[in-house]
């Protein structure tokens, strides 16, 4: 359980990065639709993030509060693509891109885990991962297929957060582990279906698919990323200066 | 003439007009402004709240928030819907904002401090809202009217919600009570005056009232507001921030001090403490998009080009 | 000595947040020799806000440091004016012509304050002041005559940055009560100087000075403005990660 | 066949090339892309450590700090003069690292994680930085010869204060210890590497030196770099992360571990950490700083026709 717990963060910590990530577009979106649309994969990721550190806490005997506010910056497990920077739209919905179809596929797997826990979160959070997904792909499409800036800038948004996929596929603990009795996904599992999809469908909007390989650190323990900090500082100040406080 | 007659009985029956109908230029120009005003409050109220996602001190918190402020962009949608009806472009509205030409609600001009200006808002600005639009529910426009009745369902919610923030702050640690009391203190006055000036001062009143828009009087909702808030604050245990607040036994409302006249109508000619930042922050919001809306119109052109083109294709 | 630890404390924290957003502009100003220009006025700023905070500290047995870091966004007396975001070059270079104009005149008087302390330190930052409001002006006078691009840029810099400049002149205590001693200058006799010269020097470039009021709340107790607090999360987050550390 | 003679026996004598002397082609296009390689990795290099000027612990670091990274915008200007006397313009040279056609130290494509990482880029990255420079104090070509007096001088203060920065925090808490271990872990090897390949995989080392650009091998100027840190670890209180450290009595130098060059060419190759946001960074400040740069030139074509104007009335 301590390491099904500890898979149960990471995956949480991903979810709950790019909430706080996600949640800076609302009010400063290109349309009131996308407000509200990008607000909402927001709040459904705050959910799946939730879930994930109530289970993992359940562990440790702390509560999802603990676990979001007063876990150090060394302490997150948290991708490096989540924590890549908003940018412009088109970074942003490359960031999607990556993510909902790497969950896409991670959650349809881990249905069938046989942590029942896991199970019913992934089955839960597939239904808008769904959504997630849709929305990323169309946009793809809108700006690779919209004018020449758009597709430009669609393009730069893929290579920057690009170098962050492999990251992803990395057999890291304790997920190898577990995965060895059905209770976690592998993450090299997911590769091959994962890039064949996002190949389609950036060919599908006109653009490359970047070269770039994995940068290197693929191992979530934050040593190889300045972001983390930033974002933490952030998101923890108000709760670390009243320790103890309910809210 | 037939219009004129048709419009003034549904006036005098207390029905709605409906987009179809013929109305006065004059009250269809009252009620763009209206509407897209109301619109432009929801939309320039998503930044002091917004202003405290990232920071939010707990994850329900964060969640309940997030969901509240995109609450307020959905409003702003209905509403600017219900503007549409009456001719005017959601594009013309949006450069209306753009431009400064256009007023939303003053109180937006007013930072959110702290978190407890997070419960504030959702108690006090919510709480006056809906003191202000559940009559709005029964405005005579009918789409109008029932944005409005889709509005007060959710912002009920909300002012449960801030309610329930500054409960909880005033029960915690004496920091947290500190900061809910100096939240109270700070909102209150702008709250009241969120119905507007006193009856004296307000010449449009009585035409919106004539036309079944406005039912009643802004001093008569702010007493009504301030009625329903004393309770509420003594159940916060906060104290409102007016020494001359008390029952009249006489008039059966409580009784409640002038307010800030002056400021007020300083901080709507421009010189609130964020007039500028909110403006500012939406045209960065506009500019920044505007390659996106772009690309989705020209995306969208191909798309019905290729669409005809197939139709002709297999014609 | 209170009192005037309470004004040194209330100049100091202008220097100190103006040096904080200045130094962001390090790696990112838009030629080499602007990192550096603008790198050391941060420089100075900080040179100044350092003597003004240790000097403030002294009477309470405080270091700079305690000062700068263990203060809560309550506590500051920053004006709104340096707080306001960086914006474009246009923007910073319009908050830096607002405060280096104030902070001459400013100087320029406090040299001959009764305390010789504040004496002191005005006399050294004047000589520094000169060459910051030399830079702005300079670069005022280029971007109003440069191109339409420029010229609208920094006519909108200084509608930014103009709701703020009142609250420079407003007498808050300490300094109003201090200014009967001659040891504070007292803001409301600094202000027709410095307008006078702002005019001067705006229109010389070719804009127009704006017509904004000072924006409601010139008192320095944040109460009025959202930008201290993520100031601070970001500024003192290392410190307070280590409360009693000695770096 | 003057200037050819003329540069040989310039360099025969060890003497210095300036900008107005005959050069062969190769000489020059390897000098350019040298001296901007340096220029480049001075001011990409103001990014990991210009990562912590907003977040220095005390006033008193971020001070230095400060001055530091200034330092490095100083450096990279010396160097891109030095560069233009060989007739290669600032711009041009701005382009090839804006493109990604130019190369900088592969060492900036590390993160700076934490405040000892300041510590450790001055101690190891400044110092072995210092190592490969000082020789070049000497090199052939004047303008870069005199440029790197210029920097050594700096850098070396620069080495002090990154060391000084370790020490305190070796000698501070638990966590800092840590810390600055943590930091001296991630940057050793790296450091290491500043150096280039081992000599045998280093194909332009030998011209370089013909010339009298280099002074000695990449593996002489390394071997010159442990010889000088080992100690200076021991003064720390923090350990090299490479266990086959220890001294050779028979060479009179530190043995040292051969160092993961697979890491070292995918990092050059565009897959270390870093390597795109360091360059994003860039592009985004060259971008933004566009119109600036326009202005600022317009402006002065501007003064300079009045100039022109007034000079011809007076005439």
């Amino acid at each position: 359980p301590e390491e099904t717990a500890r898979y149960a963060l990471l995956l949480g910590d991903d979810c709950l990065i790019l909430a706080q990530r996600l949640g800076h577009w609302i009010s400063r979106a290109p349309e009131l639709e996308e407000d509200i649309a990008l607000g909402n994969i927001a709040l459904d990721l705050l959910g799946h993030a939730r879930f994930l550190l109530t289970y993992a806490g359940s562990a440790w005997g702390k509560s999802e509060d603990d676990l979001a506010y007063f876990r150090s910056e060394e302490e997150f497990r948290s991708c490096r693509l989540v924590e890549q920077e908003n940018g412009d739209f088109a970074q942003t919905i490359a960031r999607q891109l990556l993510f909902s179809f790497y969950t896409h596929e991670l959650y349809q797997r881990l249905i069938h885990s046989a942590d029942s826990t896991l199970s019913a979160i992934a089955d839960k959070a597939l239904k808008e991962v769904d959504y997630h997904q849709d929305h990323a792909a169309q946009w793809l499409l809108r700006l690779g297929g919209g004018t020449e800036e758009s597709s430009r800038r669609m393009q730069n948004g893929l290579e920057a957060v690009w170098p962050y996929l492999e990251e992803l596929f990395a057999d890291v603990e304790p997920t190898a582990e577990l995965s060895k009795n059905d209770i976690a996904v592998l993450p090299s599992s997911l590769r091959e279906n994962v890039l064949t999809r996002l190949t389609a469908i950036i060919e599908q909007a006109g653009l490359r698919v970047p070269d770039a390989k994995g940068a290197l650190g693929a191992d979530r323990s934050g040593r190889f990323s300045e972001h983390r900090g930033f974002i933490l500082a952030e998101m923890q100040v108000l709760a670390r200066q009243h320790p103890g406080a309910t809210w | 003439r037939v219009g004129w007659e048709h419009f003034q009985q549904l006036m005098e029956e207390d029905k709605r007009v409906e987009p179809r109908d013929w109305m006065p230029e004059q009250y269809r120009k009252t009620l763009v402004r209206q509407v897209s005003q109301h619109a432009h409050s929801e939309i320039i109220g998503m930044q002091p709240e917004g202003n405290w996602i990232s920071r939010a001190p707990s994850l329900k918190r964060k969640s309940v928030l997030m969901a509240k402020v995109q609450d307020e962009a959905g409003h702003g949608l209905y509403l600017y819907s219900a503007a549409e009806t009456l001719g005017t472009s959601r594009d013309e509205m949006y450069q209306q904002l753009y431009t400064g030409k256009a007023k939303y609600s003053s109180i937006f001009n007013y930072p959110a401090r702290t978190w407890a200006d997070v419960g504030a808002i959702g108690w006090l600005v919510d709480g006056a809202a809906i003191t202000n639009q559940v009559p709005l529910c029964r405005a005579s426009y009918g789409p109008y009217g029932r944005a409005m009745v889709r509005v007060c369902k959710e912002e009920s919610f909300h002012q449960r919600q801030g309610w329930e923030i500054l409960y909880t702050l005033s029960h915690g640690t004496e920091e947290q009570k500190q900061m809910a009391q100096d939240a109270v203190d700070r909102t209150y006055g702008p709250a009241l005056q969120m119905f507007g000036p006193p009856d004296g001062d307000s010449p449009n009143s009585q035409q919106s009232m004539a036309w079944n828009i406005k039912r009643f009087s802004n001093d008569d909702l702010r007493q009504r507001f301030v009625d329903m808030i004393v309770p509420q604050a003594e159940a916060l245990g906060l104290t409102l921030p007016d020494p001359e607040l008390k029952w009249n036994e006489e008039r059966g409302h409580y009784d409640y001090a002038d307010l800030d006249w002056d400021e007020f109508f300083s901080v709507v000619k421009g010189n609130g403490p964020l007039n500028h930042q909110r403006l500012a922050h939406y045209r960065a919001a506009r500019d920044n998009g505007a390659w996106v809306r772009e690309a989705a119109a020209a995306y969208a052109a191909k798309q019905a080009d290729a669409t005809r083109g197939s139709a002709l294709l297999s014609a």
